[in-house]
């Protein structure tokens, strides 16, 4: 069964803006997605008819609140299929949990002199992390290389585990190229030499099947604004023996067991992570941003984002003078471009005024624009509304700006 | 009597009342009249965890039948656990752990049925159940 | 000119709830407020026609929400009189934002022997991060003492004052009692020898004008959602100096100007603690909440619920056996009290049934219960749409309860 | 020629043009025609921070009046920057400190007025006027 895309599209109010009175063609998906009515209705559903703080509330509301938080708790284990429950932590988006785990893992097994394996292709969320971890345990950050085309040197990664190694963080999908990591063979070479394996998962889970127990991973973090879902919330997922030898991240209420002023003892998992009042409406929101994508069907939406990738890359490739940044064969979702001889802020800003919302620079990915030695790209990103159309929209635009800069 | 059948009676038994309020009347008469537990009984291991008031149960085996006894802070907590005692003390563990709780629900409790319910009658009934698997158990 | 209740409550759409058959009753404000129309629909409006990641974006819609984002910032700065847009610090919450003053306070100001004071009245949140310094960096937590009536003591706090003292931290407004603390004479006092002061002010910003360079504090911090914003969302306001001289809290995207893996540079403030992608919706919601308590005016709010909550302490006073806890004089908002020989669970329950939704428990302040000897409390919170037959509905209530009880 | 009456030439010059499109082509003969500048003054102390692409303006000041040359990575923002200084070079720092900057409205790229385009004439603008500002305090 395919994918009804004019259905599908009805669902984003935003997709019917216009924008400078053409309409809006938006290819920014990397950046955030737009929401389907079912998300937005959630959330004022919830602010209008359950709002309320949750655990230990006696009250009516509070239970119902707390009923609805504990349940999506459930359905976003089932959605990554983890074992447990206690094993999905909500945070504020992905970046906070990359800096929870960096934190919280350095202090129980980072010590001087100790190793991080990180790779040349991360977003900056998932370096600078690492690098106040180095700073302030004097560890040592170590890079794997990327290939001339921008995939993950291996026999590079392998050399670079050692017996200093402590953990290796990877992105699953590059943000500024779409590049698709090999994440279970590294997951499987690390825990060969029993070194635990951290996926920042923020561009692969809106796009494939994730399958956390499959992958073997002991971390995953993502962000619910990425998926269809509200801003403001996230999830770090991380294995249970893990999340039970590390401490915690923030002290508030939430959190905690017992305070006295001499000594406070920490809630079980996964409050132990959660600490002050959570965001209940963002949690709502995400759920009805699952149930979505579990009604369509993630195989069914990477099927259907897969048909409009290669459509989209060969319609780019006929553009003379177009070049594509990051030639590996095995991506999703991110063409990230260069128009020959014109400036990508140039691009960007003429793209726009035929209402086509793209990015320019360097995608909080300074690194991978460092290794291909240029100070950006244009970068057009695809969700599960966009069209062949819109494709074609875009392929017309840049074609217009060709002519417009003589080249 | 068995569980199913002391369930039936407290079925009928709250028939009787109108509203919310005459309940909740029984409810607090049950906790009062709860026998008072042993003070040795009432300690850290006996305790039920998640709870906002406290609440001690303690299980005893004699002839393979289970007897409870609970005893807590807050009234109405108590008068539900003394529904609960009177609905499974003197049972075999086998029964305990097969049998289904809808009289709750049907007596129009409903509200303590929330497993996030801070005294939740959902802890206290896997207590229940954990201590008649642990007797089980023990001896197989 | 007066608030006009019965429009007011028209506004908040969850007032109209019925639960159990019987008109809702909110009294757990101090846990989280209700949220008018104007917050929700602010929300939808923001998903359905602006969403868009914000900052470096070259497209209509992030230009739209990055302005709008940024316009928030500057009604905040205002709404608390701050001097500079800078100062102000989008966050999670109150929680959020304490953990982050605490942790990056303490790396560059706090060190092995040198000491914390802040009060027994506080919320774990603004307990349990110190703890956390105090554990990693060696430091002392020192506690001013209450008196009898749940008062800061003044001359305890002085004496606490030494040359080891490094900051001190405090509640604006006791979300267990109600109990106002004399910040201004705290923050003078302190200042006089040179330390800086934190003022939590998640309580106050509710219920009073805050003016934080009237009050001449240099941190001060609270949420949105107690204030009829939306989940998620939170200050933190710093002084420029200090903010400067302090490191950031988290690393990622947006807080950054330059990152090679040898080195990362920080971009200016407020960005430099704000890593990630913001949480936009809630900050669009943020500011309809404080225009309409603008609207309002903050004076007549404080106004109208000092008269309500006077009305409910007298009201409560007349009943046989109730006792409040903490009988301070300058009080706001929350009214905590125990019923003679009924479990304060027991009473929330009662409550609940009668649809008056009340908080029972320790209220994330275990220390101030332990002052007392209790082990918790029955509270009951105002908002500015509380009404004076709503507490008559309580009254009658706590009668009917000891009626139940037979006492 | 005064700042008004060079910013109305602009005016009167963009109304030949029916759409977006033909702005735009002018924008970028403009960019692309700008004179190049001496790398002597590509220096970073003539970067206008907080754009997503480089953008050098340097002045000089002579008999009172002052001389502003730009030039920059990218054609649309050299193309606004150049009618910048087709506005602005050759005044008095005063006029330059009092100018009021309509014509960009008028001429229908008010999207490039808004604040926080990365590329912004916000920040243009103010560093030509900060420009205007130290030349005026040096010369008093
Ligand atoms: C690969 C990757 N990791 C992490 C992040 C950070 O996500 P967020 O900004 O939602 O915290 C992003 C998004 O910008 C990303 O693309
Ligand atoms: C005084 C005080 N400080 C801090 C907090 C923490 O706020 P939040 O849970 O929104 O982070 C609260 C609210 O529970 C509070 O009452």
């Amino acid at each position: 069964m395919n994918i009804n895309i004019e259905n599908i599209r009805k669902d984003f109010p935003i997709l019917g803006q216009q924008v400078y009175g053409k309409p809006l063609v938006y290819l920014d998906n990397a950046a955030t997605t737009q929401k389907p009515k079912q998300v937005i209705q959630a959330i004022s559903d919830y602010y209008s008819l359950f709002n309320s703080n949750i655990h230990r509330g006696v009250h009516y509301l509070s239970q119902e609140a707390t009923q609805a938080f504990e349940e999506t708790r459930e359905i976003i284990r089932q959605f990554i299929n983890a074992e447990n429950k206690k094993e999905i932590i909500f945070t504020k988006g992905a970046t906070d949990s990359l800096n929870i785990i960096a934190s919280s893992f350095a202090k129980s097994f980072i010590n001087e002199g100790d190793e991080i394996i990180i790779s040349s292709l991360e977003h900056h969320s998932n370096i600078v992390p690492w690098q106040f971890v180095c700073k302030e345990r004097g560890a040592k950050l170590r890079i794997i290389p990327l290939n001339e085309i921008g995939e993950i040197d291996m026999a590079a990664f392998q050399k670079l585990i050692n017996n200093r190694t402590r953990i290796v963080a990877v992105a699953h999908v590059s943000n500024a190229l779409g590049t698709i990591v090999p994440v279970k063979d590294i997951i499987e070479i690390a825990h060969n030499h029993a070194i635990p394996v951290l996926i920042d998962g923020a561009q692969a889970v809106p796009h494939m099947k994730v399958d956390v127990r499959d992958l073997g991973c002991d971390f995953y973090c993502f962000s619910a604004h990425k998926m269809y879902g509200p801003m403001g919330i996230g999830i770090l997922f991380g294995k249970e023996e893990f999340l039970e030898k590390i401490p915690p991240y923030q002290g508030g209420g939430e959190m905690i067991k017992t305070v006295t002023f001499e000594n406070s003892t920490y809630g079980d998992l996964p409050f132990k992570f959660e600490a002050g009042t959570p965001n209940v409406a963002g949690v709502a929101g995400f759920k009805a941003a699952i149930d979505y994508l579990n009604n369509l069907g993630m195989e069914r939406v990477a099927a259907y984002e897969s048909s409009l990738y290669k459509y989209a890359v060969d319609a780019l490739k006929n553009i003379d003078g177009l070049q594509i940044i990051g030639s590996g064969t095995n991506k999703t979702s991110v063409i990230s471009f260069l128009m020959k001889g014109i400036h990508h802020y140039d691009t960007g800003t003429i793209l726009d005024r035929f209402g086509i919302a793209v990015r320019t620079g360097h995608h909080c990915a300074q690194p991978v624009m460092d290794l291909f030695h240029i100070p950006g790209t244009i970068r057009a990103s695809f969700g599960l509304y966009n069209t062949h159309q819109e494709v074609n929209k875009l392929v017309e635009a840049l074609l217009k700006l060709k002519e417009m800069f003589g080249n | 009597m068995t569980i199913a059948e002391t369930q039936n009676k407290i079925i009928t038994e709250f028939q009787y009342f109108d509203d919310w309020m005459d309940k909740y009347n029984y409810l607090i008469e049950l906790g009062m009249s709860l026998p008072v537990m042993d003070d040795k009984f009432k300690i850290k291991s006996n305790l039920i965890s998640g709870c906002q008031s406290r609440v001690w149960l303690h299980a005893s085996y004699k002839d393979g039948k289970i007897r409870f006894e609970a005893d807590g802070d807050a009234v109405i907590t108590k008068g539900i656990i003394s529904m609960l005692i009177r609905v499974f003390s003197g049972q075999t563990p086998d029964d305990i752990i097969n049998a289904s709780l809808d009289f709750i629900d049907q007596i129009g409790l409903k509200e303590h049925l929330s497993p996030t319910r801070s005294n939740g009658l959902v802890s206290m009934t896997k207590q229940l159940k954990l201590y008649a698997l642990a007797f089980k158990t023990k001896n197989e």
